[in-house]
């Protein structure tokens, strides 16, 4: 049983991006059940140890990451600054995630500004992808947030996207449209 | 008003908008429409004064304000209908949608962001197995897909017109590039051989060196099924070519 | 001096190649003596708590790297990943299934280079299918995408793939903008 603990910790270690439990069960070859609390137990241990880093449950998978108030420390280590958004992209970024499956035309209504280049760089940044079309005359593409998208914001999944402020509840049928969940702790 | 109002400062003319309704102190489900349209209208004069490219966003914006402003000032007549309604609702909609997502986007400039706020290791597993030219590897989906195929044809844009200049191109100078690489690589596909960039000349030339380069057994040519990449290698040892390399002369192309 | 031991944990962790007392000084603003009590710490209490990982002394610096004897496990990570493409497989996949039925000549034409090799493995991984000979001299094998293909990327048929002009309309330098068009069925 402590082997199985060591084993799941060195998988999630050397993997290079979140491993799933479905993943995990299948390298280890063991039900799920039996992986999950090793996963749970680990988590709250390195919390409990005040170590540097912790099991992170992020797109849907578990990867170590370091404390959130070590970051001023850390930036120290890369030499290139992390890359900024601009205010376009997140605003795109943003209508992409809560409304997905989302046209160009959506997001250019709402934002009153023509989007092609934003939307181009955050695909090539692979925080976008194309989800297929959609079915009305011409067929235009439909967007969605990617998995990476998911990683770079430390998200379990996209039920894990802050609450929006609700509307006034002036038009019933945009209060429908709010998704999500709120989040049921700070931990990330 | 002297508020220094630029264009690059706002995404868009709805969040241009928004300021302006903030800054009056107005409440976005009850614009006071004149008022607002005197702004908008004001701030879009002053950049065309300080001859700024503005944004045909911008402009249609500005219509659409002083559409709403126009149909306000109607007097709402009886005929239309009983639920006549308000001018301003298909705009006020769009602001707080808009107000919505720009605040969302607040929000995920705050929230942690890898590789900013919180880092995971860095570390390559050497027990994980070789791995094999693993950072040419890219995630794959639809985009990667065509972005891959756009690519691709932008690299080969048609012919379209040549500038003919004269150049003195010397089939022996082609004939020792083309060994040169052979050298290096060993074995090059006949597309190889030709550099992109090359003008109609050059490749003309290109193609008498490596006609020259056979019929001296220099290089051999292999294909293996009809229709299928053509092959070049060379068919010498790197020490003998010295002794057989053509006298510039002899080959009589000037 | 707990602080002091989580800054440490958590610079060697997050490091692209082992951190050297030096560098952990510098980075730290701590004199080498201080530091290096704690890392030889981390050291023992990594060792004494069978962790899946340890902090090995490498090239002069400190590493955290999985424990040898998992090695045979963690291999398995390489093999089944996510699919991932290299850029020739992505590019000859890219020319089939725009091109297709599409000859290897017609692929090496665009490519530049020759593509057995990629094609053979897209063969193996079931992406490609051979859809019979052309009728022209030496009757060459033409091929097209497979069903996988189809299910990889999530398509319904291969009408929806992205079109060329869909695509470079999301490049400013290629396209005049588009018009802003409210959404007709009202998506809002």
């Amino acid at each position: 049983m402590d082997n199985l603990r060591q084993l799941v910790e060195a998988f999630i270690f050397a993997a290079d991006s979140p491993l799933s439990l479905d993943r995990l069960s299948a390298l280890i070859e063991e039900p799920k059940a039996k992986i999950r609390p090793i996963v749970e137990q680990l988590q709250q241990q390195y919390l409990a140890s005040e170590c540097g880093f912790y099991l992170a449950e992020v797109a849907g998978g578990y990867q170590f990451r370091t404390v959130v108030e070590l970051a001023p420390w850390l930036r120290k280590l890369r030499k290139e600054r992390a890359p900024r958004f601009s205010r376009a992209a997140l605003e795109t970024l943003a209508i992409i995630a809560y409304r997905q499956p989302a046209t160009r035309a959506d997001i250019e209504y709402l934002r009153g500004v023509d989007s092609g280049g934003v939307m181009k760089t955050l695909l090539d940044k692979n925080l976008l992808r194309i989800l297929g079309k959609k079915d009305v005359p011409g067929r235009p593409l439909i967007y969605g947030t990617s998995r990476h998208f998911l990683e770079l914001f430390g998200l379990r999944d996209l039920a894990d996207l802050p609450t929006l402020k609700e509307f006034t509840a002036l038009d019933p049928e945009l209060a429908v449209a709010d998704p999500l969940e709120p989040e049921a702790d700070g931990a990330l | 008003m002297a508020i220094q109002i630029r264009t690059e400062n706002f995404s868009g003319p709805l969040d241009l908008l928004l300021h302006l309704i903030k800054s009056h102190e107005m409440d976005i489900v009850d614009i006071r429409i004149v008022e607002i349209t005197e702004q908008y209208l004001q701030i879009i004069e002053q950049m065309q004064q300080l001859d700024l490219d503005i944004a045909g966003e911008f402009l249609l914006m500005a219509a659409t304000l002083v559409h709403i402003k126009s149909r306000m000032l109607l007097p709402v007549s009886d005929d239309i209908g009983e639920e006549d309604e308000d001018p301003r609702a298909e705009l006020v909609k769009r602001l707080l949608e808009y107000q919505r997502y720009k605040d969302a986007a607040e929000l995920f400039q705050q929230l942690p962001q890898l590789e900013r706020d919180v880092f995971s290791t860095q570390f390559q597993c050497p027990d994980a197995g070789e791995s094999d030219n693993e950072e040419n590897e890219i995630p794959i989906g639809l985009y990667q897909l065509a972005d891959a195929f756009h690519q691709l044809l932008k690299e080969k844009p048609p012919e379209i017109f040549h500038e003919v200049i004269r150049e003195s191109l010397s089939v022996a100078d082609y004939i020792e590039r083309i060994v040169e690489r052979l050298l290096q690589q060993k074995r090059l596909s006949f597309r190889e051989i030709f550099s992109a960039e090359s003008s109609r000349n050059q490749l003309i030339v290109t193609f008498l060196a490596t006609l020259e380069l056979v019929k001296m057994h220099i290089v051999s040519i292999d294909q293996v099924d009809d229709f299928s990449e053509i092959w070049l290698a060379l068919m010498v040892p790197a020490d003998q070519l010295s002794s057989i390399s053509p006298e510039k002369d002899l080959l009589g192309y000037g």
